[in-house]
């Protein structure tokens, strides 16, 4: 059982990987956001699996701050970062975001 | 306790923390009492530094183990003579600062001003008190933010990207210093710097550890080449935080190193101690060239503090090699480089206050209608030329003697050519403070109490002249420098 | 076994591997935005690996601080600078970031090569045997008032430095509250999916902070990650647009921030007058005054990250009273 | 291997074979819209299937109530996260992908 | 290699990556990214060579240390965003002026 949490996790971890494409192709900057989300998400799968893995119920707690955090960070983004301006959305688009 | 309870239990060195913490933390929730409290934390310390002073003379260093666990577990506070100059520096200056305050901020920046100047205070104290590295780290932190903060009170371009220099220059030394710590504690087991001195042997770990910690602190002390954050930071910063900062907080972390390399990394040899003096040497001209160029008069103390600080660095070739007398003579020029910078800085915002700029070109007659200002300055300024009478005088003849001594005559001549220097840059000032001007400007009057703050300071630095034997006597205690005599 | 020990193996290589390749990304992407969300996902790897090194109490920090609350903060302030940027009609300046992404310092580079080329020498030299203070901190464990030893190591056998620490997190807030008042934010109303989500989510996220301080005693847990969850609260309720009524961001709030490091100051002021030592606590109270020293300083911690969050005074704060 | 190993090892390679399938998706799709679609795979089914094949194997109901917990937060955070990006996206312009 | 140098030797490239973004770029936002990149790097030193000896259970004294460290690191980054946004307010630029030569 043990090698099939790890594996799993190994997995997630390549997932991982293949999602940062995500993030450093864009092209707007929600994308890259979303990215993020399901980042938080394997993130998540991964502690768990870890935790039942190595048997340390601490990283279950470590999960939950992280599903609760990834959350606060995509509000912090939805409401701050992306201001819904039209000029600033279209920028984005063009895929070199103003600073 | 109640009745055993006596003059001597008093528990000198916890209020030189817990005092300006409190009293920092109280100001916040009630501004209106800021300077009443301020000023009597201030006069608090004065008193605690002399009672720690007077305990150690009877009865030795002082240590005390927080929460009761000691060493390598807990954490240790250790006092000796060199701590408790350094200690001294910081409540002179600061009761000197904190008078000079009163009368020079507006009351909403008095708000401001006073929370994080107690807390800086409190972060000096325990830096000077602390025994334990990785503690020593969030004291330089901690001191380092109430720094940048207070140099960013001035408002304007050149304050903030001062101070957001500043910032990053101390983040940038305090993060080379931890890696340095965690070297030591892996290499070595321990946190506590006696613990560390009986443990280390010459090693890859504890080179690296050297050469983090050291260039880290370098950079915090703005040795040379590594000083061009201090120049925008202490001149745009308000007077009294201009004077705080080249006074106290520069020596802070250069007390640091000192302590490293007399406990820690002395073994490692004569290679590192020969770069650093040759360092402190070219910051020694650098600075003072720099400062004879300056057209304001901030920058112009600002970069002598760059010189000054170069003559500390130049002791540690010169201790290596042998005489204790270096070290005696770095201390105490790191004393009254304290006393005569901040009088420097002080009298410079009075004259900035006066006459709302500080074009040393424009310094007209201010003899006349400032004498206690240009009084402060010159004196100050003799310490600084290291001209008898004053500490400076007395500090730089020590390091002299040592230099001779070991027949370092190059070392010598840079430290007279340093000398000369910094009399052609005072005179300057002073030559223009005589001059008389064609039309009078607009002037404001300037609080007596900002006056006097400043000459009181520079008498101090004045009188550092004539109390070498007594201090230096201090010094010795607990022997910080490792051999049983100190002195001339 | 041996399977295991491959795959942990893998999963540490390309932990650290990846660490290293999304820091390069985060510091040289053109784009700030970018950087940021890179930067956040560097922090759920760097809590990935606390994890792999036996450091879940870190683990939770990272995950509160380093992927939550710094992300927020990064966002809000990329958010304000665009804000200040285009009201200074800079839009010429855009051209300049391109430059600044290339950076071709060859010097810097070969430096940096040499001082990590020496920096792990020196590491790779250090004796296979771990030097630390494990075993003395098992002996004392028992008379410390907690279980968890890292709890015990920051409330107890160096309490005095976390003293200091949170009052570098108070000379932050005031000098943020020094620079000016907190910057407006001409964002939309909330509406009512971000409404019900910070309804939910906030209480949740104070519960969980409760929790850990609570666990914090005897398992991973304690008052940074707590405080760190429970500032997360605050600006998530900041975020959804609600803001304290004027009369509890004056003096309340001002009580708030100063209640951790205030109280940490006043216990030890006590354990002075009845004890010999700063900070020394009788064994058989221990556990109840670390409880009282984490409940405060959860909640400063908490108000003063939501507090830095607003980047100045609140509106209603009132210097001089 | 019992027979509730079985069932939870195939609910656990069921759950990364989601997680493959949103980093895909993410990967592949034309637009925001279109992956933020993934991206609800991942978080939903994914991490649920992981959670039910951990929950299998639990210690204590503690622990089953605590993974079902953060799969809710996370399927909450992610529900909501996936709307407000979609408004946003909407009002800032970006025009959902036609073929 | 053991998992601790390994973590360890990722620490210290972390810190190199982030000296050098700090000394090449000019704008300040990625120099406070840079600076939290070297704080990341150090704390995983400090905590992957308490983890030499897998045997023993973990050190927590450099546990305490980092977690010490993560807030000194918040706190400094909160201050140095907020005096960037005023500098930049004041002149239009997240820059340090004349800092093209650093």
């Amino acid at each position: 059982m043990q090698s099939i949490y790890l594996g799993l996790a190994l997995f997630l971890l390549l997932n991982l990987g293949a999602g940062m494409w995500r993030v450093l192709r864009g092209p707007t900057a929600p994308d890259r956001m979303l990215a993020a989300q399901l980042f938080g998400t394997t993130a998540v799968a991964v502690l768990l699996l870890l935790a039942q893995a190595t048997a340390s119920a601490a990283l279950r707690d470590v999960a939950l701050v992280f599903a609760l955090l990834a959350a606060v960070t995509a509000v912090a983004f939805v409401r701050r970062a992306w201001p819904g301006q039209e000029a600033g959305g279209r920028r984005q688009e063009a895929g070199h975001d103003a600073e | 306790m109640g009745a055993e309870f006596t003059f001597t239990d008093i528990p000198w060195g916890i209020n030189l923390i817990l005092v300006p913490l409190a009293g920092g933390m109280v100001c916040f929730l009630w501004p209106r009492m800021a300077k009443a409290l301020g000023l009597s934390s201030a006069f608090v310390v004065v008193l605690s530094v002399a009672g720690l002073g007077w305990r150690m003379q009877g009865y030795g260093v002082y240590r005390h183990a927080m929460g009761g666990w000691g060493a390598p577990l807990g954490i240790e506070l250790y006092a000796d003579g060199l701590s408790l100059l350094m200690l001294a520096a910081t409540a002179l200056v600061g009761l000197g600062v904190s008078v000079y305050s009163a009368g020079y901020f507006e009351p909403k920046q008095s708000a401001r001003f006073w929370p994080l100047w107690l807390v800086l205070m409190a972060a000096l104290n325990a830096l000077f008190l602390s025994a334990d590295i990785f503690n020593l780290y969030v004291t330089l932190e901690l001191m380092g933010l109430a720094a940048v903060a207070l140099v960013a009170l001035a408002s304007g371009r050149d304050a903030l990207s001062g101070a957001m220099r500043y910032l990053l220059a101390t983040l940038l030394g305090s993060l080379a210093y931890l890696l340095g710590v965690a070297l030591l504690y892996h290499g070595f087991g321990s946190l506590d710097i006696a613990l560390l001195a009986e443990r280390v042997a010459p090693n890859p770990a504890l080179w690296a550890a050297m050469g983090l910690m050291t260039a880290g602190l370098a950079l915090k002390t703005a040795l040379f080449p590594l000083p061009f954050w201090l120049p925008p930071a202490h001149a745009s910063a308000p007077a009294p935080v201009s004077a705080l900062l080249s006074a106290l907080v520069v020596k802070a972390s250069f007390y640091i190193l000192l302590r490293l390399w007399l406990e820690i990394f002395g073994s490692l040899g004569a290679g590192v101690d020969a770069l650093l003096g040759l360092l402190g040497a070219a910051a020694v001209i650098w600075g003072s060239l720099h400062a004879l160029l300056q057209t304001r008069l901030k920058l112009l103390v600002a970069y002598s503090t760059i010189a000054q600080i170069g003559y500390l660095f130049i002791a540690f070739p010169l201790a290596a090699a042998s005489g204790v007398s270096a070290w005696a003579a770095a201390a105490y020029l790191a004393l009254s480089h304290a006393l005569a910078k901040a009088a420097m800085f002080l009298a410079a915002g009075n004259l900035l206050h006066f006459g709302g700029h500080d074009r040393i070109a424009d310094l007209d007659r201010t003899v006349q209608r400032l004498p206690l200002t240009m009084g402060a300055f010159a004196l100050a300024g003799v310490s600084s030329m290291g001209l008898p009478p004053s500490g400076g005088f007395i500090a730089k003849w020590l390091l002299l003697q040592a230099a001779l001594a070991q027949g370092r005559w190059d070392l010598a001549a840079v430290m007279i050519l340093g000398g000369l220097l910094a009399v052609g840059y005072i005179f300057k000032v002073l030559g223009y403070a005589f001059t008389q001007a064609t039309v009078l400007r607009e002037s404001r009057a300037v609080p007596a109490g900002m006056e006097w703050a400043a000459l009181l300071l520079a008498t101090g630095a004045i009188l550092l002249g004539f109390l070498a034997v007594p201090v230096l006597a201090l010094l010795g205690i607990g022997d910080p420098f490792g051999t049983g005599e100190i002195g001339p | 076994m041996e399977a295991v020990n491959l795959m942990l193996w893998t999963f540490d290589t390309l932990l650290g591997l990846g660490l290293l390749w999304v820091a390069w990304r985060t510091l040289a992407c053109a784009d700030l935005f970018k950087g940021i969300v890179l930067f956040v996902a560097f922090g759920l790897l760097m809590a990935l690996a606390w994890v792999r090194l036996d450091a879940p109490d870190i683990a939770l920090a990272e995950a509160a601080i380093g992927a939550g609350v710094t992300g927020a903060l990064l966002m809000a302030a990329l958010a304000r600078l665009r804000a200040s940027e285009t009201d200074e009609g800079s839009a010429g300046q855009l051209g300049s970031e391109g430059s600044d992404a290339e950076p071709s310092q060859w010097l810097p580079v070969v430096i940096l090569l040499v001082v990590a080329a020496g920096l792990g020498h020196a590491l790779l030299s250090l004796p296979p045997e771990a030097v630390g203070l494990g075993a003395e901190i098992a002996a004392h464990l028992d008379i410390s008032g907690v279980s968890n030893p890292v709890t015990a190591v920051l409330l107890n056998f160096r309490g005095y430095d976390t003293l200091l620490e949170m009052v570098v997190l108070f000379v932050a807030l005031l000098g943020v509250w020094s620079l000016g008042r907190e910057i407006e934010q001409g964002a939309s109303a909330p509406g009512p999916v971000l409404d019900t989500l910070a309804r939910i989510l906030a209480p949740v996220l104070i519960l969980v902070a409760a929790y850990l301080l609570w666990v914090g005693a005897h398992a991973p847990g304690g008052a940074f990650q707590a405080g760190s969850v429970l500032g997360a609260a605050g600006l998530l309720l900041l975020l959804a647009g609600w803001r304290p009524r004027a009369d509890l961001t004056a003096r309340p709030l001002r009580l708030a921030l100063v209640a951790g490091p205030g109280t940490f100051v006043a216990v030890a002021v006590v354990t002075l007058l009845t004890g010999a030592w700063l900070l020394e606590f009788p064994p058989k109270h221990a556990g109840t005054l670390i409880l009282i020293l984490e409940a405060t300083a959860t909640l400063s911690i908490g108000v003063t990250l939501a507090a830095l969050f607003l980047g100045g005074r609140p509106r209603h704060d009132q210097e001089l009273r | 291997m019992m027979p509730s190993d079985c069932i939870s090892a195939a609910l656990l390679i069921a759950g990364g074979i989601f997680f493959l399938a949103g980093t895909f998706g993410l990967l592949r799709f034309p637009d925001v819209y279109t992956r933020l679609h993934a991206l609800t795979k991942a978080d939903n089914v994914g991490l649920g299937l992981m959670v039910a094949g951990l929950a299998l194997q639990a210690e204590s109901w503690a622990v089953v109530g605590k993974l079902l917990l953060i799969w809710l937060l996370v399927l909450l955070a992610g529900a909501s996260v996936a709307h407000l990006v979609a408004g946003q996206a909407l009002r800032t312009g970006t025009r959902p992908w036609k073929r | 290699m053991n998992t601790a140098f390994l973590y360890a030797l990722v620490g210290v490239g972390l810190f190199s990556l982030g000296l050098y973004a700090l000394i090449v770029h000019a704008h300040l936002l990625r120099k406070i990214l840079a600076i939290n990149v070297m704080g990341s790097g150090v704390f995983l030193v400090l905590v992957a060579l308490a983890r030499r000896s897998r045997d023993a259970p973990p050190d927590a004294v450099p546990q305490a240390m980092v977690i010490t460290g993560i807030v000194v690191a918040v706190s400094a980054t909160a201050l140095a965003l907020t005096l960037m946004l005023k500098l930049s307010g004041e002149t239009g630029r997240a820059e340090l002026p004349d800092d093209r030569r650093n």
